[in-house]
């Protein structure tokens, strides 16, 4: 196995496209699971009614959009360390799905807040680092979006990247002690509901769902961005004959 | 079987608007992420094509 | 002394400007970079600055890259491109003072202006560069290149804005830097007399093979 | 090294003293942010005292936006970062001295303005004490931080507002611990823990931020 053979833009790019298809039917057949699981096995709670399903999503989509951004930032440190092109495109091909799954988690969470503690925001520190970090999702967007020179928005980017992966855990950290201050008792998403195996068993088939679906996108994603900047190879050139 | 009929199924006990606020949002989201996605590439390929003819020439 | 290029490739977007570029040049020769516009003679002069990174290669200063001889390379070398990096508020002594305190160096104004008084600044010593034109401007950045005493000498089209004088001028400096062992890497669009100084030609062009001409004349006069 | 870093902190003083309306301006932004405040709460000292702390941390954020953008906008746009990046001194140098001279021309004035500006929302001594402690630990963040920012927006279409964009979010723990120092000290809680976890933030951007900088600017000029 040599790994270089599959960091090879022609070699991951067909890689890739013998993937997308598994990836996708297991990302469908996952979340089909995780709803049956959410709205057939799990027992309706005791203290928040049915309102507590919102948790099969939620709590999904959170795990995801930081998971996401780590991601990004080990592919960066990497490409920053060792100049693989590559690394830099599956940061670029991941980011507009970590800032849909930012999304959700806040829209959840807010769906969520409204009913159980009557707002639909509250100054909660796991909430309010969520859209610090949605923050973060669009600003690195908008820095691709503004470079032109593909190679300077690989490695801009990528800086940037690492100096958000730096700072979000400082983040929570500071938006935890202000809401403390702040609010006296710290009001918490995820120990409202005492945790049963079968809730469990169910936001851990909707994450791997969620991850299968991350893994689909981002491929298609890289498979342009691949086409697009090696257009000038002779592969790149039969690769678009066929397509 | 915990839904008696397909009225309480949709009503979630009240709490209706939310939970299918939360599922239908998190599904317009993915459903529309792959729908620009696929035109998105459509498009680039398209594209690609259109100049790799121009270059022929 | 000898600045070389090994196999070095550039690429602008999507365009590559060339590949497998080999250069060797020494010290006491000039080399007089030619092509036409947009070929890359400026990307260029910015690899051999340490400016950019090549696509492929290496820029080797007495046969190790510049990347791990940084320090010792860029105290021997000053790069002048199109921007002269003259600010306009400052006056043109103190453009020169700060320019070679950058390169870790100190000149005090006794040394600095008998330089500006031949480069022809000798009215405009105490004014704000604001009001300098143009070709009074490269003037003093030409200034801080000889006040520096660097060895090696990068310059980007260093006549655009000169005047028939200063072209002149300019043609003796070169002559006297390379005559006394210095090193220039140089484009212009302007004819230029350089007689008695050993000049090697390098045509850029696209997609870029080794001009063996070029090459081979380089080798022979080394 | 310190030669350069010397040089480069003097030259932008030296800069900064030549055109004087350039920096007044983030500074009268800054005081004219905090005025307006009481005009759109009211006058009532009780609540213009709770929101002091975060009136003032808010609008020294912005105001040090505005001063970011032009930290190394000029000097792109004549060439003389080119020029300063061929220092044989790294890139990172670079970073901390401009840093350090944004800090001492944008940090340091708003040290002198802001114990008027709490007279302003009715603050007592202590407290007025706590925020020039707090400014004075958490202006050098802005600079430094922000500078990395506006390293990674050199010569971009909309950089201001993009620059605004990629920093704010990465501002918010100075300004929730400076913040939260002045109303600890107004609550009676004492602000010591704020104020410390503000200076270990301050010392992580000390470490890593001119490091993150000088690679950006490396690459922007790319």
């Amino acid at each position: 196995m040599n790994l270089y053979h599959y960091a090879a833009p022609a070699t991951f790019y067909r890689m890739a496209g013998r993937w997308i298809p598994w990836l996708s039917w297991g990302a469908g057949l996952l979340t089909a699971m995780g709803l049956y699981i959410s709205f057939f096995v799990a027992p309706t709670d005791f203290q928040q009614g049915e309102a507590y399903r919102i948790i099969f999503i939620h709590v999904p989509a959170a795990w995801m959009s930081m998971f996401i951004y780590l991601v990004m930032a080990f592919w960066c440190a990497i490409g920053l360390a060792f100049n693989t092109r590559l690394s830099y495109l599956m940061a670029r091909a991941l980011a507009p799905t970590g800032a849909l799954f930012c999304f959700l988690a806040l829209w959840t969470g807010a769906l969520w807040g409204k009913p159980m503690w009557g707002a639909w925001w509250v100054g909660d520190a796991r909430l309010t680092s969520q859209l610090i970090l949605l923050f973060l999702y669009v600003g690195i967007m908008a820095l691709w979006a503004a470079i032109d020179d593909p190679k300077r928005g690989d490695r801009a980017g990528a800086l940037l990247i690492l100096v958000g992966a730096v700072n979000v855990p400082i983040i929570y950290f500071s938006v935890k002690w202000w809401n403390t201050l702040h609010q006296g008792s710290s009001i918490n998403l995820m120990k409202a509901p005492s945790m049963a195996t079968t809730m469990l068993v169910g936001m851990l088939v909707m994450a791997i769902a969620a991850w299968l679906y991350t893994i689909a996108v981002a491929f298609v994603r890289v498979r342009g961005l691949i086409l697009e900047r090696e257009r000038h190879t002779d592969w790149a050139q039969e690769a678009l004959k066929e397509a | 079987m915990m839904w008696q009929s397909g009225a309480e199924f949709w009503s979630m006990g009240g709490y209706g608007l939310y939970v299918w606020g939360s599922f239908g949002v998190t599904a317009l989201g993915v459903i529309l992420e792959v729908w620009l996605l696929r035109r998105g590439q459509r498009s680039l390929v398209n594209r690609l094509q259109r100049m790799q003819r121009w270059e022929a020439q | 002394m000898r600045l070389s290029t090994h196999n070095l490739a550039c690429q602008r977007g999507d365009r590559r400007l060339f590949s497998g570029l080999q250069m060797d040049l020494y010290a006491g020769q000039l080399l007089l970079v030619q092509g036409g516009n947009g070929r890359g003679k400026t990307s260029f002069l910015r690899l051999l600055a340490g400016l950019s990174q090549p696509e492929a290669g290496e820029v080797r200063w007495n046969g190790e890259s510049i990347s791990r001889t940084r320090e010792a390379y860029y105290q021997t070398m000053v790069y002048l491109a199109h921007a002269n990096g003259v600010k306009d508020d400052l006056t043109p002594v103190e453009n020169v003072q700060i320019h070679v305190g950058l390169r870790g160096q100190k000149r005090t104004q006794a040394e600095i202006e008998p330089v500006l008084v031949r480069m022809g600044l000798a009215a405009c010593l105490d004014l704000p560069a604001r009001v300098l034109s143009f070709g009074q401007r490269r003037r003093v950045a030409l200034a801080g290149l000889l006040v520096s005493g660097a060895m090696l000498w990068i310059l980007d089209e260093p006549l655009t804005g000169l005047d028939v004088r200063g072209v002149a001028e300019m043609e003796t400096l070169l002559r006297e830097h390379v005559q006394a062992g210095g090193m220039v890497v140089m484009t212009t669009h302007q004819p230029l007399r350089l007689q008695g100084v050993d000049t090697v030609p390098l045509q850029i062009g696209p997609l870029m093979q080794v001009d063996d001409l070029v090459s081979e004349s380089a080798s022979a006069e080394a | 090294m310190w030669r350069f870093l010397i040089t480069v902190i003097r030259r932008d003083l030296l800069l900064a003293a030549r055109r004087k309306g350039d920096w007044l301006t983030s500074q009268f932004f800054f005081v004219m942010v905090v005025s307006l405040f009481p005009l759109g709460i009211g006058a009532d000292p009780e609540q213009l005292r709770r929101v002091a702390g975060g009136v003032l941390w808010v609008a020294a954020l912005l105001a040090s936006l505005l001063s970011l953008q032009r930290l190394y906008a000029d000097d792109h746009r004549d060439g003389s970062l080119e020029q300063m990046l061929l220092s044989p001194q790294p890139a990172l140098i670079l970073a901390l001295g401009k840093a350090t001279a944004h800090w001492l021309i944008f940090g340091l004035p708003l040290l002198v303005i802001a114990p008027l500006l709490g007279l302003q929302f009715a603050l007592p001594p202590d407290v007025i004490g706590t925020l020039v402690i707090s400014l004075a630990i958490g202006t050098p963040i802005l600079s430094l931080l922000g500078g990395v920012g506006a390293a990674l927006t050199l010569g971009l279409r909309g950089g201001g507002t993009l620059l605004t964009l990629l920093i704010l979010p990465l501002y918010v723990p100075a300004l929730i611990f400076g913040a939260g120092a002045v109303d600890g000290i107004l609550a009676g809680m004492g602000a010591e823990a704020q104020l410390s976890l503000l200076g270990a933030f301050m010392g992580l951007c000390l470490l890593l931020a001119p490091w993150v900088t000088g690679a950006a600017l490396r690459v922007s000029v790319d």
